[in-house]
């Protein structure tokens, strides 16, 4: 009911590029994984060759401890969530949701049972002599996760689920599909570029970005101390601060932001989220400010200002909402340096 | 509201223009008299008796009707497999292999008959009832394989890919999946070859020596010249297609 | 991988069913001797030569040429002035004025000869390349229709209200917007109008007296039998067919 | 340049629904107005009627102080940007742009020097030449928004102008709008159902729903006292708690909320967002709560919770990231009584 899944240096090219560059990555049994970039980042061919719609070119692919390279996806213990969730229009949900039994020849009464439990486990009680057409999105979304859960695979994997969804409804199927994966324990492997979706969901982010892997964990982990530059801005908004390191300081445009242990003169760059930078006094860094742009976003007010000490430089900080400030104002920030993510290399 | 007034106007000669001919010759089948030219005499079922009591029309329409159906059903299961063979393989060149089947259905009737007769001509086979029917299967598959083909897109790819996820055989796909949800244009491709073979008439005449199609009698009897019969026997040829067009809005359409 | 080599080899085997045909007829008009079947003695262009010189063919390509491309040209402006008309207007009753001019594509051309030689005599109205021709414009506007229909969506509604929005008028959104966006389709419709034109036997043989289309005169010549020069003159009707098809695939599928 | 948009009792009805229902509106001259609501709420069928796309069955229309009813679309000063664009696909951006000078007439180096103006407004100097299908959609966005303010529109009409874009892209391209409003000074009215969008862009915020106005204003001011229990809830997520007024009190499930001005024994309503919902002590309101689920969200994370003092209810909350709560913890919660919305009206 649940696997491991092993890949090792895993290789796919697509003419001369390669879509996937000697990926590893092991998502336990049980375990909830996104695999979280943006398009053209590799995600969805990893996602392809787990399920057995491609080939590697190498590397070595093991669910649950056995071999699973040139497997076809039928005789695989997976089964896929599609994008476009790829019901059979011409079929009532009953048989939508049992046709992975009728090829594995369940009798009927009895795959017509456990159809009906997996309508009833997302949801759907009652509509099994409907049309997929009669539907709305997400009731669609949800007998694709009962079509391919029923036949109990080991893994399921999940290519955008909630791609086609709105903004409302994705946020609350979010929740649901966490909730399911928890009561039925296999391995959930979730594709997605939506990284609120993944931080909410995910037991474990992987990040990808030109067929590599460039930072995975828990999203907590991930969010707050991201290991490169492009986790730290795909995953949030963020501001980049360029930094030297001068007498075991940390010394930026905006002045000195603390001891450090990086090596003397290194050239790096700090991170900073917006909501990391706050109302402040004078004294305080960056201090005194020249608000550009603020856009009101209900929870805080979104500021982008240009610090005097560094003119050059733009800020984005969140205000509480009941602070106004407008284009032209001027105001004091201060930056939480308990805050910063210190990522190696200068500005770019 | 002027605009609407003129295109309805420009609506109803067109169909006038178009339907004109048919009502004529219908209307004039039931002619009591031996010319079907007005003025109307009065209305009569005497043609319409002759042709059903004419042993060759009657052979002749069992012909069309065999020929028609046989041919059809080959040449939809010939289009069926090609389009799905290649509206599913990542073949760069499917494009260009598609379009070299698409290709003869603006090739020329009378170039398939004379090469045919020639092909035949030279195997040393008999001309019969098959060899028409060959004939037919010549020019409907490429249609069958066309509409088969624009049909199958997209969601029949990731259907199928989804019955295969779920670990069904190729046959099985076909059956369960591909063909059904592709049903009306199935049904669409099957009457329309049937009604191009029912009315095909210069490959029919080429390809054939004693079993004449309906078609290929009734330019005998023209050699008489135009009557009430004519009329009626056209009548009867117009029915059928009628039906089988009937057949696509009730079955095609509604799903 | 077994699975791509059937596939294959099912593929070859339809293009030689489709194709064997027309390259039989080609190939055995190059034919140095009187009949057109194995061995092939040696190739010679005599029989071509002798086409190009029959004064009879060669009025009849000229009269098959003008009666085509006229009668596509109004099939075509007729069809795309209804297709436009339909596609845009509001009215719940498109869908069934839209089958009903689509739906002639399935009537039979022997029944629409028939009808209109019917109407014709009756109208007292004598026979001449011009009743051939609007024999061909009753049967192509219904094709022009269908593929102008299917052409026009939401996309050139959309762009039809984006240009009202900035101020053109119905004639410049047709000559602006519409027609050059369904350019491809126009072509299409065209192209394949005409070589429907180019083929037709029955209708033109029964609505021409002196002035004959290129197939009625071909049939004549079969009379005598089957031998290299209606090989040559077949080639001919093929080389046209395809030229309009080689048209086609550059101008329509290209944009 | 600029128009006021005066709409009075306008009604349309689709068969027996009323798509509008005397809604009345003033939008002043120079104002981006932003009209929001679900699907179906009417918002689509006011712009279309505003741009002379549809027919009101009732009511006036004045643009300008011009009456509009009847007039074409062609002869009003209004243009529409399209949802889905609706570019010529077969001209160049050059003449895509400048199409409806042509239509007025104006000469071809009069009309290309101002398409070329336009598209260096909207940020693509240099494309000219180029077809609509060589474009990304957030580049056909902006040729479609040139394309429509080219000739100089009294009142720019934009129907879900950024909806086919995605998340990241919409949040840039609505502070562009916003921006190039400013500059050109026509009258905006934009339709969309997000709430994020419009609280970022609008001056005025026009709340939609079943064919009426359930609230207008300032987007701080919508937010934070909307005027309906579905503003409320359509602007962003909150909590209601049902209320009773007993002796010049608020009285909630979960204790007395304070004085107040409302009549006695009144049944009310009230709206507490979830960021006005923070950490506590026991003895605050609602004070030890159940935690149901968690959800991190980057900046803060949402709890759902079960207050011991209501069981029977559910809350949602912001905490701080730092905050750790997992389901089945326990945790004290304060909610902040200066930022209650009283609508009328007891539980629905």
């Amino acid at each position: 009911m649940t696997a491991r899944i092993e890949i090792g240096g895993m290789t796919k090219l697509y003419g001369a590029a390669s879509a996937l560059d000697a990926v590893s990555l092991t998502v336990e049994a049980g375990e909830y994984c996104v695999l979280l970039g943006p398009s053209g980042c590799g995600k969805t061919t990893l996602l392809n060759i787990i399920g057995g719609f491609a080939d590697p070119d190498e590397g070595s692919l093991r669910i649950g401890g056995r071999d699973m390279v040139g497997v076809p996806a039928a005789k695989r213990p997976t089964t896929t969530v599609f994008q476009d969730y790829a019901l059979f229009p011409h079929m009532s949900l009953l048989d939508n949701v049992g046709f992975g039994l009728r090829m594995r020849g369940v009798a009927k009464s009895a795959r017509h049972a456990r159809a009906r439990e997996m309508l009833t486990l997302v949801g759907l009680t009652g509509a099994d002599g409907k049309r997929p057409s009669e539907l709305s999105g997400g009731q669609r979304q949800r007998v694709a996760l009962a079509r391919a859960l029923a036949v109990e695979p080991d893994v399921l994997l999940l290519d955008e689920p909630l791609g086609a969804l709105d903004l409302n409804l994705r946020r609350a199927m979010q929740e649901e599909l966490k909730g399911i994966q928890r009561r039925v324990g296999a391995t959930f492997v979730h594709v997605t570029h939506d990284q609120e979706e993944a931080m909410a969901i995910a037991d474990r982010i992987v990040v990808m970005q030109g067929g590599r892997i460039e930072d995975q964990g828990p999203p907590e982990r991930v969010y707050r101390e991201p290991a490169t530059r492009f986790v730290a801005s795909f995953l949030g908004e963020t501001n980049f601060l360029p930094a030297r390191v001068e007498a075991g300081r940390l010394v930026t445009p905006l002045g000195d932001l603390g001891s450090t242990t990086a090596a003397e003169g290194a050239a790096l760059t700090l991170s900073v989220r917006p909501e990391h930078i706050g109302p402040g006094a004078a004294g305080d860094l960056p201090g005194p400010c020249a608000v550009i742009e603020t856009v009101f976003q209900g929870v805080h007010r979104k500021v982008t200002v240009r610090p005097d000490r560094a003119p050059d430089m733009i800020l984005r900080a969140l205000l509480p909402v009941g602070q106004d400030a407008r284009p032209g104002d001027r105001i004091d920030l201060a930056l939480d340096p308990d805050h910063l993510t210190i990522l190696p290399g200068g500005d770019k | 509201m002027t605009r609407y007034a003129l295109s309805a106007a420009y609506l109803l000669a067109l169909y006038a223009f178009i339907f004109l001919p048919v009502l004529v010759l219908v209307a004039f089948s039931f002619q009591d008299g031996r010319f079907p030219v007005p003025p109307l005499r009065g209305l009569t079922l005497r043609w319409h008796a002759e042709v059903l009591a004419d042993p060759r029309l009657m052979a002749g329409l069992r012909n069309s009707l065999v020929v028609g159906l046989g041919s059809s059903l080959v040449a939809l299961t010939l289009g069926f497999l090609a389009a799905r063979g290649l509206a599913l393989s990542e073949l760069r060149s499917a494009r260009v292999l598609r379009a070299a089947i698409t290709a003869p259905i603006s090739v020329s009737y009378l170039v398939i008959g004379l090469g045919l007769l020639a092909t035949l001509n030279m195997a040393g086979l008999g001309l019969s009832l098959w060899t028409v029917a060959v004939g037919h299967v010549v020019i409907n598959t490429p249609l069958c394989f066309a509409i088969c083909a624009a049909a199958i897109g997209p969601a029949q790819a990731q259907a199928e890919r989804a019955a295969r996820d779920l670990g069904a055989g190729e046959l099985r796909i076909m059956a369960l999946v591909t063909a059904p949800m592709i049903a009306p244009a199935l049904i669409a491709a099957f009457l329309l070859s049937f009604t191009f073979s029912w009315d095909e008439f210069i490959i029919a005449f080429l390809l054939s020596r004693f079993d004449l199609t309906l078609p290929v009698e009734i330019w005998s009897l023209l050699r008489s010249g135009l009557n009430p019969k004519t009329n009626a026997v056209g009548s009867l040829v117009f029915l059928v297609s009628a039906l089988a067009l009937l057949a696509y809005e009730l079955g095609a359409r509604r799903r």
